[in-house]
């Protein structure tokens, strides 16, 4: 049997669990609370983002967190079909992680355009 | 010979409402539906904010809309979900051996959800202050 | 001593007569500290010869007893009947064929144990004049829990993974080598990597998590597994790097 | 019928049987062997093995003293030249399962640790926590994997050996998924079938410790040795005979009775310290320490249970810590079976049968007297044990005798021509005709109810204490369980793992078994060891230091005959335990 490449999705997968276990839920809180009851909405603010996310740093720790929570989610989404009995692993592999990467370049392209 | 092994087939569709460990299981497993939709509406986000303060105004009524408040209630509690669950099996995935013993499991998940409350205030006071 | 009459469903398969297994009611005169193995035992010895199951040591450690009660998979040994009502359903251990009655066919399970060069592989041998290798008491505790397997197949049965592919190697088999490679007398990682890392092995594994809910010896293959798809995933990608070796 | 044609056969795939494979794989990777097994290797009953395997590796320990353990432990009735081979040869057997991986409890230092145990002068029982045997058997299966040479025959049943022209030629078994007969051809058989405790009903064995291997080889024409000796173990648990391992006592557990008092101290042990002394008190010998529970009982002093007279076993004192690092399965077992933590209360035992002292008479090679047969482990009897085993003393001579039964096995092979073997099929298919004919019969007499009047039997005549009517009446029990059961019903026809079958063949070995216990238990006319007579109630060693040996008979009691003890150093004397025996403070 050989090693199984699964290792490498994996490894972000397992990265961007954690990540996203430490930080989505105070993200959702704050574009929540935002939408919900208008707090924050200074920090939401055109001009504040922009400033924001004009840092470099911040692009950087953006583009992070974005590109393991996107891998993360693909890798998961393989599972789950797995699990709701699609067995055409091969198929989804190449949709779910497709699909993460483009949303990678995405990020990218999304990050320089501010 | 009269051997005949009967193999029972697993349903391989609904297997998972069978015991309630998998239904807990394929719920921590559906969040990532969630947390998907939701890192794409980040990202979208981002390039409102690249095209000017109108569309940026746009993405944010969106988020504001019925379906967006609806669909970010659901985000948080999956996302909690998933942190829970995540934390939850800290301990088996990295055990931390000191001297003879293993460092106590609920100690180990304690200092996550510290972890998770330092970044998350962090967070907080940056959103607040900036 | 006090007893108490339960109705024990077992789910019988006799392939020579039957097309598929059903439900055979018995009802046993069950003492307050009985298991359920003992009320099998009984019924084998007072109602019907008939049933066919595994046991020897009725004292959780040989393995051969692992059955559902009441659709959870257990040992019956360790599966005391004032845990229960008055009904126990007893079913053959879930995800192996069923061979007659409670007995499933486990061959599946022994290759995959084989497969995975479950047994120590020193750096070099050492003459047994030599003595023992040393190993002080934390180099044992930090793979001692991955050897208390018994080979129950409990694991196997509550596993859906293993459900729905049973090419998966599975947790019993990976753990054990786990416990290899965790010790510190081994070097045998590298030689057990080819199946343990192999699609079929922990990748295969989603950590369900219900191995080890369900292990009568807490060996926690679910644990296992988690930390050798680390270990391995880093192997991996290092193996890439300038100077590693693929 | 199929044929399988392999150069050694080995019956039982339990401590001794492993052993003896990897033994002949190492020797020579050329020959094949056949390890038939009615259970997966990992089920065998050395899984349940607890307390630990005695060596000498300690530096304030020497040979000597586990020789003189050993002898004086046996009465005297051990052949002194085999266990001084024993003696020598297990340190290095015990290091070597710590080289396969075997996973023993160790000192800060790294090195493996010891703990004291019953009648040992000092601390030499090598453990692994509290399931040494478990380790070791799955250390010497997962062992067996490295070589290919060594083929599994996994749940096939043996019936019976085939043995033609005084030579042994093989085996036959069923293949227990199918109910098919298959003959293994060998040049030679190793027996590695266990004990045989199950003939009695309160034991601390497993479902598959029926002695079928004893009642092969005797049926073959082999003697079986010493088989009056049985030993009990003072502490199971009551209801399920579940045992708690003597390590109990090792790490300091006390024996009360129900006034709370260590009433061993009134059976030459003493004196009561409160740190355990060895060779003393309740680390004194099993059967003196079963015996004693028989006195207390008589005078009114045990205590009543819903499971009948019990003592108490205190380990209180030996605090949390201790009892889940050392005694895991020890608590896990008494809060399940019992509902007592020992952490917090007394746990409720009684003494139960646990060990055959008797079983196939070998030589030190482990050689029987049927050629290119050998026999180790619980199933054999060379004989270390003599009259009353010492814990920890069988694991190590499962290792010790296993190989050397598979060394043994090798150089047979190598020296020896191949025999005419015109009657092996005939005696293959003979075989075959028996199972043939329990199919067809109708029989009347059923298995249970035999099984049961045969195991309560024994232990009526054949318990503790015995005497010389009891005993008779056992004998003539057996007899008539042995005739009743020529008509024994299978009820079940099904070829498929049809375990009433097993049952009844099963049945068949016990009281082949069972007769020799009681015959051999109504000839010895004395009291030595486990073997206690209150008609006669000295130990004789004019008349009985001597080894029992029964003959099969087919028509009725086993033939008995006696062979002489092997003495070298050590001349029969008094058994002292207690403050005389200077055993080493813990
Ligand atoms: C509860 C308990 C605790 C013990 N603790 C200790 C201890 O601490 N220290 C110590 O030294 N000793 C201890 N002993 C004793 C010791 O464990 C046994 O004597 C020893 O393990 C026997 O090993 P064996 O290899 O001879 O047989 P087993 O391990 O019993 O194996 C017998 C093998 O023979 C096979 N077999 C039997 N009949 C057939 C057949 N008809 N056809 C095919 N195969 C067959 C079985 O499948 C099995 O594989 C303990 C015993 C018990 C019961
Ligand atoms: S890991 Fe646990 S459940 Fe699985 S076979 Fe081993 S002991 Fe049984
Ligand atoms: S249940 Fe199965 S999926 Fe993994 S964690 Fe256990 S092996
Ligand atoms: S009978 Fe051995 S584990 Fe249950």
């Amino acid at each position: 049997m050989a090693r199984s490449s699964k290792a490498i999705p994996w490894l972000l997968f397992a990265g961007g669990g954690t990540v996203t276990a430490f930080i989505l839920p105070v993200m959702i809180l704050i574009t929540g609370l935002f939408a919900l009851f208008g707090v924050f909405s200074g920090a939401l603010s055109y001009e504040t983002m922009q400033a924001f996310v004009g840092n470099w740093l911040i692009k950087i720790i953006l583009f992070g967190i974005l590109f393991l929570t996107l891998w993360h989610a693909a890798h998961r989404l393989r599972v789950v079909a797995h699990d709701f009995g699609i067995r055409a692993d091969t198929g989804v592999a190449i949709v779910v992680y497709g699909l993460a990467a483009v949303g990678t370049v995405a990020t990218v392209i999304a990050l320089l355009s501010v | 010979m009269s051997r005949k092994p009967y193999v029972r087939q697993m349903s391989k569709t609904s297997w998972f409402l069978t015991h309630s460990r998998y239904k807990h299981y394929i719920l921590h497993e559906v969040t990532c539906i969630f947390i998907a939709i939701y890192a794409v509406i980040l990202i979208f986000g981002l390039f409102r904010l690249g095209q000017g303060p109108e569309a940026w105004q746009g993405w944010l009524d969106g988020l504001r809309s019925p379906l967006g408040v609806i669909f970010q209630i659901l985000a948080f509690g999956f996302a909690m979900i998933h942190t829970w669950s995540w934390f939850k099996v800290v301990p088996q995935a990295m055990r931390i051996q000191r001297g003879e013993s293993f460092v106590p499991g609920n100690l180990i998940i304690g200092a996550h959800y510290g972890v998770l409350a330092i970044i998350s205030l962090f967070v907080l006071i940056l959103a607040g202050v900036a | 001593m006090s007893t108490r009459t339960i109705t024990i469903e077992v789910l019988r398969y006799r392939p020579e007569q039957d097309q598929e297994p059903f439900f055979q009611s018995y009802t046993v005169p069950c003492d307050e500290d009985w298991v359920v193995l003992d009320a099998l035992n009984y019924i084998k010895d007072e109602l019907d010869r008939t049933l066919s199951y595994r046991w020897s040591c009725h004292m959780f450690v040989c393995g051969s007893c692992g059955i559902v009660v009441d659709g959870e998979p257990k040992l019956g040994c360790k599966a005391f009947v004032k845990d229960y009502g008055d009904k126990i359903r007893v079913e053959p251990l879930g995800n192996f064929p069923i061979e007659r009655d409670l007995v499933v066919v486990i061959d599946d399970f022994i290759e995959k144990l084989e497969s995975v060069n479950p047994y120590l592989i020193p750096k070099e041998e050492k003459s047994i004049d030599d003595g023992e290798y040393l190993q002080t008491p934390a180099q044992l505790k930090a793979f001692k829990q991955y050897s208390m397997c018994i080979n129950c197949l409990l694991c196997y049965s509550a596993c859906p993974q293993y459900g729905l592919d049973p090419s998966f190697v599975g947790p019993a088999a990976l753990a054990l080598a786990h416990r290899y490679n965790m010790d510190s007398r081994d070097v045998g990682r590298k030689a057990r990597e080819d199946v343990v890392a192999s699609h079929e092995g922990i990748w295969e594994c989603s950590f369900v998590g219900a191995c080890s809910q369900v292990c009568p010896k807490d060996v926690d293959p679910a644990g296992a597994i988690q930390q050798t798809k680390i270990t391995s995933a880093i192997d991996y990608v290092t193996s890439f790097l300038p100077g590693g070796n693929r | 019928m199929d044929v399988i044609n392999t150069d050694i056969a080995i019956v039982g795939a339990g401590g001794a049987g492993l052993r003896a494979a990897i033994e002949i794989a190492e020797a020579d990777p050329k020959l094949n062997v056949v390890l038939i097994s009615k259970v997966y290797p990992m089920r065998s009953h050395t899984c349940a093995a607890e307390g630990g395997a005695a060596g000498v590796i300690k530096a304030n320990d020497s040979l000597d003293y586990h020789f003189n353990d050993t002898v004086g432990g046996g009465d005297w009735l051990t052949d002194q030249d085999a266990v001084e081979l024993f003696v020598n040869e297990i340190p290095r057997e015990l290091t070597r399962m710590e080289h396969w991986g075997c996973p023993w409890s160790r000192e800060d230092a790294g090195t493996v640790a010891v703990r004291p145990f019953g009648g040992m002068k000092v601390m030499r029982t090598w453990f692994a926590a509290d399931k040494t045997g478990f380790h070791m058997l799955h250390t010497l299966f997962q062992t067996t994997l490295k070589y290919p040479s060594i083929k599994r025959l996994d749940e096939h049943y043996a019936t019976d050996l085939i043995v033609d022209g005084g030579r042994v030629q093989g085996a036959v078994c069923l293949e227990m998924s199918t109910g098919k007969l298959k003959l293994v051809k060998a040049k030679a058989v190793i027996i590695a079938s266990g004990g045989a405790g199950r003939i009695f009903p309160f034991t601390t064995n497993g479902a598959i410790k029926t002695g079928d291997g004893m009642a092969m080889a005797y049926r073959a024409g082999a003697a079986l040795k010493d088989m009056e000796f049985v030993q009990y173990h003072p502490t199971g648990l009551p209801g399920s005979g579940i045992l708690l391992t003597e390590g109990c006592r090792g790490e300091g557990g006390y024996l009360l009775n129900k006034d709370g008092y260590r009433y061993l101290q009134d059976y030459d042990l003493g004196p009561a310290t409160p740190e355990p002394v060895l060779k003393s008190m309740e680390l004194g010998p099993r059967d003196r320490l079963s015996q004693a529970f028989w006195h207390e009982q008589k005078k009114g002093r045990t205590a009543a249970s819903k499971w009948g007279d019990v003592v108490y076993l205190d380990m209180r004192h030996l605090g949390e810590k201790l009892i889940n690092e050392r005694l895991p399965l020890v608590r896990d077992l008494a809060c399940s079976y019992v509902g007592t933590d020992p952490v917090t209360d007394l746990v409720p035992v009684r003494p139960v049968v646990h060990y055959m002292m008797g079983g196939i008479h070998t030589d030190i090679d482990a050689a029987t007297t049927i050629d290119g047969l050998y026999a180790a482990g619980e199933c054999a009897c060379v004989s270390i044990n003599g009259a009353n085993r010492l814990g920890s003393n069988s694991l190590g001579e499962l290792l010790v005798f296993g190989a050397r039964a598979g060394r043994h096995a090798v150089e047979h092979i190598r020296t020896t021509k191949p025999a005419a073997d015109k009657l092996v099929e005939k005696q293959a298919s003979d075989a075959e005709q028996r199972i043939k004919l329990l199919f067809e019969r109708k029989g009347k007499e059923r298995v249970s109810v035999l099984r049961n009047e045969l195991t309560h039997s024994l232990e009526d005549g054949c318990g503790i204490y015995r005497s010389g009517d009891l005993i008779q009446a056992t004998c003539d029990k057996v007899s008539e369980v042995r005739d009743r059961y020529k008509d024994v019903m299978l009820e079940d026809k099904s070829s498929v793992f049809n375990t009433d079958l097993f049952q009844v063949l099963e049945l068949g070995a016990m009281i082949e078994c069972a007769q020799t216990v009681a015959v051999s238990a109504l000839e010895r006319k004395e009291s030595r060891g486990a073997h206690q007579r209150l008609d006669h109630v000295e130990r004789d060693d004019v008349n009985y230091l001597k080894h029992t040996m029964a003959f099969y008979n087919p028509n009725g009691d086993p033939r008995i005959d006696y062979l002489d003890v092997v003495i070298t150093k050590s001349q029969p004397a008094a058994r002292v335990y207690g403050a005389a025996a200077g055993g080493q403070h813990i």
